[in-house]
């Protein structure tokens, strides 16, 4: 009886990947309920010494803490998503070429992205459906290049039940060969030279729960 | 022996944004600042949407949210073309997309934020490995370095609209947390760059050392009012994922 | 579920220059920031020159000036290379060039900003018109723009020393007058950066709008002691030409 | 009977280009002196507005005042010449990067540079005599591309007796194409398309005092 992780576990596998002092940039949607996340461990344990990390965000802030309070909230003070946030001691605030020079220059430790398809070589795609509606790529195509660990967080499976892991993708990409680990729902997965090395399955998954070509799977976990 | 007789330098201080903008026209490539709606010239923009003007370039980062900021400009259908990072959350901008009453031409924000430097600062172009493979790279230069890179080009304009919390009278600017943005970067590119600020405050009022934008960039300058400066998406501690 | 045990960040904060500094070693690529003597980190040159390494490729615009800073460790034989882009009132350099105990790689100094930070901010090469039809365009690419250019390559370090005159123990930095030159940007381009700073104040009393240099691009902070903060030339009012 | 001017004279032409708000860069050595030669006229005519321009300095300074007083002169207060300054009301520091940035985007009016040949397609050379004692280009070569007038200021003639003035440069160029105007002691000159255009003459100096080839002259003054 397989037991996929909630969105919760999914993105505490990836705040376990963070080693204190990191810097992590948090994308738009899924990533960047982290910031919830690790405001939720600090109520619930809050003798328990907060992770030390600087959270960059792409429009110009490092040291994104968590949500300010109704009275603190700022205009000026906000995430590449556009929401409000607070920021920790020792933050500062600078123009947007410098903010994604500190990305493309290879100085984030970790950048975490939402997916909708990344293949066996590491390529990305997660700004466009063709024939759907255009957002725009934002800073997707920059963070991905110079982050020294892209990790990508989604669901295992589109809604038609194919996997979002896949020999190579079909939709347009984000990026070439860039993403160095995919957590999905599943378990969590580093992508490379035509293969998904496996690092973790979540309770109970087999490889054939998968839904990906055997022969692109290896198993390290 | 002549000597020119000493003189002070016209001032840049305009009294109000209709003042400042008086001469722009139909047809300019305009640059403007903010993020979401951080930061964003409210007050030039609101003096814009009563001009007759038209036919604009619009460069920014988005083209107005939820019918606001620029958005008051694409119901206006003053905007012909937008070049931009981020179109989502845009009703407008969407809907006269599908009409082709506008075109768009999205550009990855990194590579847009070190193109408007690359214009201000003079560099004639640089290479970025962002975009490569994807459909940013098509018809453009790919060379090898430690990884494939795009050859991109400077992103300039004739007129630039940045808002700040405060900037004096010859230009010298100071902004306030994340509101900093793009606005200093596209002050550099624009051969005119009109500045709001809430305070404008005298002469080297502004620490020299902690000048975010040194006023040799700032053509114009004014004080403006009535600012909203909305929050586009409130969240607050206490909501769980 | 299993949980990371929240922990706090490895400190960076070093009791002394000869602790920051411990493990460099010969033959590595150091940059050092400072115009003239202005801003050079003072301590860090001091260990360096107690210090068994040599070999060292030094990028500075300046290799010391008048026996003071860098020249210390020309002194010492401890550089073997030098990319700088002024030798100027140097004795110590300009024999050492002659006597071929020292190669100088001499860069137009705009050229050598920008390649730094182009080494620190990842853009792998850039166009300027910086040295075209001068022996610093023999050997490189020139392509046309508005007016020809120069392809220039990034130009990164092993290690960066830096002096500023406030530092948080993240190395958020605040540098004072016209201290902060080149300074910035090879705190960007080094793997490693070492600054030195006059205070050393507590985590986040810098103003965050105000850091002219984040601490994710420091690895190293110290408060260093004994400053002599010399005046290079001295010209004072009343001199006329 | 020729005058030619002095080297004050020479700078006052000079700051007589100048228009009110404008930016100037002045080059080490000849072109500082400009600074004491605005201190000079102050303090002759303290009555008189000062003439309200923004020096920059490519170390990172816009708006270099006069020298400073024995106690105000700062370590950290220098131009690119190494010397004490002063700042005016409305300066401001930054770093280098931005700094030539500011010169190489077309931000500055007027940069002022030293000169040891200049020939008639506006190329400069400057910076090295082959076989003397190298001291490096500094900002020079960045400085001749950008600014929106590129003054050279320079005597006349070599020891020998030679034009500095010449057909083509003889020494190693700094750039080319790229002078706007040459001030010497004997006239103001604008090179460029094989010509030097004569825009004023000191005193009781004519074309044959130049000692410059008849056919690259023109004369305008």
């Amino acid at each position: 009886m397989m037991t996929p992780w909630n969105k919760e576990e999914m993105l505490s596998h990836i705040i376990d990947m963070f080693h204190p002092g990191c810097s992590v940039n948090l994308g738009i949607g899924l990533p960047t309920a982290i910031l919830d996340v690790l405001d939720q461990r600090q109520r619930l344990l809050p003798d328990e010494e907060p992770l030390d990390i600087f959270i960059q965000s792409e429009n110009g802030v490092l040291g994104v803490a968590g949500r300010p309070t109704p009275d603190t909230a700022s205009a000026t003070l906000i995430n590449a998503g556009k929401e409000t946030i607070s920021i920790r001691a020792g933050a500062s605030f600078f123009d947007s070429a410098l903010s994604f020079g500190m990305i493309r220059g290879g100085h984030i430790d970790f950048c975490i992205l939402g997916g909708m398809e990344v293949d066996a070589d590491g390529s990305l795609a997660n700004w466009i459906v063709p024939g759907q509606k255009i957002t725009g790529m934002g800073g997707a195509m920059d963070l991905v290049h110079g982050a020294r660990h892209v990790v990508v967080v989604m669901t295992h499976f589109t809604k038609s039940g194919d996997a979002k892991l896949k020999a190579r993708c079909t939709l347009p990409l984000t990026g070439m060969h860039c993403v160095h680990t995919v957590v999905t729902d599943m378990g969590i997965f580093v992508p490379g030279d035509g293969r998904f090395r496996i690092k973790q399955l979540a309770p109970g998954v087999t490889l054939a729960d998968l839904n990906i070509p055997i022969d692109l799977l290896v198993r390290e976990d | 022996m002549q000597h020119a007789t000493p003189r002070r330098a016209p001032s840049k201080v305009y009294s109000s944004a209709t003042a400042a903008l008086a001469d722009l026209t139909s047809g300019i490539r305009l640059m403007s600042g903010g993020f979401g709606l951080c930061g964003i010239p409210e007050n030039s923009i609101d003096a814009l949407a009563t001009m007759p003007i038209d036919n604009l370039t619009v460069i920014s980062n988005n083209v107005g949210n939820s019918g606001r900021g620029l958005a008051k400009l694409l119901q206006r259908r003053q905007i012909r073309h937008a070049i931009c990072t981020y179109v989502g959350g845009n009703p407008d901008l969407e809907q006269q997309i599908l009409q082709g009453e506008i075109t768009v031409e999205l550009v990855p924000q990194g590579t847009f934020s070190e193109r408007i430097r690359a214009a201000g600062l003079g560099i004639r172009a640089f290479y970025t490995p962002t975009g490569v493979g994807t459909v940013v790279a098509e018809g453009k230069e790919v060379r090898m370095f430690d990884k494939p890179c795009v050859l991109e080009l400077p992103l300039e304009a004739d007129v630039a609209i940045i808002k700040a919390q405060r900037g004096d009278t010859y230009g010298n600017v100071w902004f306030q947390e994340a509101a900093r943005n793009f606005s200093p970067l596209m002050a550099m590119a624009a051969r005119t760059t009109i500045v709001e600020v809430e305070e404008l405050v005298p002469l080297g009022a502004i620490p020299a050392e902690d000048v975010h934008l040194p006023g040799i960039f700032v053509q114009r300058i004014y004080q403006g009012s009535h600012y909203r400066n909305e929050i586009e998406i409130l969240k607050v501690q206490g909501i769980t994922p």
